[in-house]
C-alpha cells in the first residue's frame, strides 16, 4: 500500500515541511516503498529554493528532503503555479519569464495540480501536513 | 451500520471514521468548535506540533472532549521530550506509531 | 474514486489560501474527481453580490462561483445560522445545512483539505 | 493624570492612548482576549483587511465593547466597498483620514 | 527613546516568530533601547527547563534567557495564574502581572511588537 | 515629522505588503515627505524577489513598492538575517556561500536590524503592519 503526503505550510511560517520530514523518515524506515510521491503546494513550495541559507547552526530543511529523495528515489512535486508565483523557478521557467536568474534546488519539480491528482488516484491516501 | 445515521444530500450514507490531525495550540474560536463538533464516537485526535500543548494548558477541555465525544487522544513522544512537559492522559506514540496510526485510520483530516 | 470536501474557511482578500484551493477544486472536477466545496468564516465574504475589490484587496473570486456548476461542482455547503450575509444580495448557489449536518459532513468524505 | 492609574514595575505611570489595529475577524481565542482586554477608555481601534468582517459577523460584539471600553471604532471605507458590505456603526475612513488617524495617535498597536 | 515591549505568544517550536521577536529585543537591548518581554500563550513554553528538542523541532531557545540579564532586559513578564507551567521546572527569571496589571501593561509602552 | 513603516507579515500569507502599500501612497500623496524608510522583517523580506512572477491578472506587488521607492526616493529595507534565510539575497551574499544566483530585487536593501533601531530613533513613530 503505498502513500502521497500532501505538504501546505511554509517552511518559515509553520512546521509543516519539519513534521513531514519526522513522518516520511520513520515510514521509510518501516516500509521503505510506502510514500510514492510528496507533493508542495501553498507557501510549502518555498522548501524548493536552492539559495534560502539557514544559519549554520539550524537543521537545512530543503537539505534533509533532498536526501530523502536522493536515497529513496522519492519525487518531490512543487505545484508549478504556486512555486512560480513565490519566485521558486527553474531554468525553463526562468527563461520563459525572460528573468537571469533561476531558484529552484536539485531534487524538486515544477508540476501542475494534475499531478496531484494522479497521486490521489494511484496511492491509498493523502496525508497533509499544515 | 449506517441506519440511523444522518446524511447530508452528497448521497454518503456511512460516516468514516477518521484520525483528526490538531497541530495548533490555539484555533481561531470558530474554527476549535468546528473541529470538536465534527468529531464522531470513535474517532482519533493526534496532537502535533503546538497542538501537543494543548494536552498541558488544556488538560481539563481536551480530557472532556474524550469523554464526551468517545474518542481517542494521541500525542508523539518526540514532542513531549522537545517541550519536556508530560500530559497526565492520552497515548504517547513512538514516531514509528505515529506512522502505523496514520496509516492504518480510514480517513485523515488535518485541522 | 474519492470524493474530496474542499473547506474554504479564510477571506478571498486576505492570503491566496481560498484562491489556491479553488484552484485545486477545479482541477479535481477537470480531472473528473468527484468534489464538493463547504464555506465558512471570513471565507462566507466569497458569497457577497456587490463586492468591488481594489488590485490590492485581491481578485475577485466572486465571479467565479457561476461557473462551478460547468466544471460540475454542484454542492456548496455553508452552516445555517452561521452566515452573517444578506441572502437577498448574496449568491443563491448555495446549500445551508443545520448544524448536525454541517457537523457530520466532514465525517463523509475520504478527504478534506482546508484552505 | 496619572494618579489612580494602576502601574506596573516598568516605572511608567501614563497610560498612552492608542490606536489599535485590527485585520483579524478571528484571533485565537487567547489573543482575542488579550486585546479587548488591552482597551483602555479614549482608545482607538481600526478594523482593517479582514478584520473589517467583525464589523459585520460581530456587529453586536463590537457595538458592547464599544460602549464598555469607551473606545471610538474606525474602518476604511475602500475595505467596505471592496466586500461590498455596510456596518451600521463605526466611523469609515478615506484613505486619507487613514493616515492622519495613524499619524495622530500617541501610540499605535497592530494585533 | 522609546521603551519597547516586545510579546512572545507562539511557541519556540512552531515557526521563526519566537526567535525573531527574541533577536530584536537582543538588538534593542546592544543599542542601549530600553525593552521589556512578555510572554503568552504557546510561547510560555520558552520558559521550560527540561527542554530537549530536535534538530527538526528547532532551536532551544530557553537558554538565551539566562542570558538576558547581561543584555540588561530584566523584565520578563507573564499573567499571573495564566501559566501552565510547573513553577519547580521552569525559569524562574519571570515577573507574574496579575490581571488588570497584565491588561494596562500593553498601554504603558510607546511601542509594542508582537511575535 | 517623519515615521517607519515596519512590514512583517508575508506578500503570500497576509495583506501585510499589500496594506502598507495603500497606507505608503496615501500618506506620500498628503505629505511627501512623511515616510523615512520601510523595514521588511520575518517573512515580510519575501517581498524583495526579484524571480517571483505574479499572474499577470494580478498585482505586481514587488514592483509596486520598486515604484514607490523610485519615484520618493524612500529606502526599502529588508533585515538581512531574515532574508538569507528565506533565499532573498544580493549578488555580495550569493558570493559569500559560494551560490551561482542571486535574487534581490532591485530598490530593496539588506540591513541588519541596527537599521530599524536608526529609524526607530530618527522617526516619531513605527507604523507596523503585520
Amino acid at each position: 500500500m503505498q502513500y502521497t503526503l500532501l505538504i501546505t505550510g511554509s517552511p518559515y511560517h509553520s512546521k509543516a515541511c519539519h513534521t513531514a520530514l519526522r513522518f516520511i523518515r520513520a515510514a521509510l524506515n518501516k516500509s521503505p516503498d510506502s510514500i510514492k510521491g510528496v507533493f508542495f503546494y501553498e507557501d510549502a513550495v518555498l522548501i524548493g529554493s536552492q539559495v534560502a541559507q539557514p544559519p549554520r547552526d539550524e537543521i537545512n530543511l530543503t537539505q534533509a528532503w533532498q536526501e530523502i529523495a536522493e536515497q529513496h528515489n522519492i519525487p518531490l512535486y512543487l505545484c508549478i503555479a504556486a512555486a512560480v508565483r513565490r519566485g521558486i523557478i527553474n531554468e525553463g521557467e526562468s527563461r520563459r519569464y525572460e528573468l537571469e536568474q533561476h531558484t529552484l534546488a536539485e531534487y524538486f519539480q515544477l508540476e501542475g495540480l494534475g499531478t496531484l491528482v494522479d497521486l490521489m488516484n494511484t496511492t491509498n491516501k493523502i496525508i497533509q501536513f499544515r | 451500520m449506517a441506519d440511523n445515521v444522518f446524511t447530508i444530500p452528497t448521497g454518503f450514507s456511512v460516516l468514516i471514521m477518521r484520525l483528526h490531525q490538531i497541530n495548533q495550540l490555539d484555533y481561531p474560536a470558530s474554527l476549535e468548535t468546528t473541529w470538536q463538533n465534527s468529531l464522531q464516537a470513535g474517532d482519533q485526535v493526534l496532537l502535533i506540533e503546538d497542538g501537543f500543548l494543548k494536552s498541558i494548558q488544556y488538560a481539563e477541555k481536551m480530557q472532556t472532549l474524550i469523554k464526551e465525544k468517545e474518542i481517542t487522544l494521541y500525542y508523539l513522544q518526540s514532542d513531549a521530550a522537545a517541550y519536556g512537559l508530560s500530559p497526565t492522559f492520552g497515548i504517547a506514540l513512538t514516531d514509528e506509531e505515529w506512522v502505523e496510526l496514520t496509516f492504518a485510520a480510514e480517513a485523515n483530516i488535518s485541522w | 474514486m474519492k470524493h474530496t470536501l474542499i473547506h474554504l474557511n479564510t477571506s478571498p482578500y486576505s492570503s491566496l489560501a481560498c484562491k489556491e484551493g479553488l484552484d485545486l477544486a477545479l482541477v479535481l472536477a477537470t480531472f473528473e474527481q468527484p468534489v464538493d466545496l463547504c464555506l465558512s468564516g471570513a471565507a462566507l465574504a466569497l458569497l457577497s453580490d456587490t463586492q468591488q475589490p481594489t488590485a490590492e484587496h485581491g481578485k475577485n473570486l466572486h465571479k467565479l462561483l457561476a461557473g462551478l456548476e460547468f466544471y460540475d461542482i454542484e454542492n456548496v455547503y455553508i452552516e445555517k445560522n452561521h452566515s452573517w450575509l444578506d441572502s437577498t444580495t448574496s449568491w443563491q448557489g448555495v446549500t445551508p445545512l443545520d448544524s448536525t449536518e454541517w457537523q457530520t459532513m466532514f465525517s463523509q468524505y475520504q478527504q478534506v483539505f482546508r484552505f
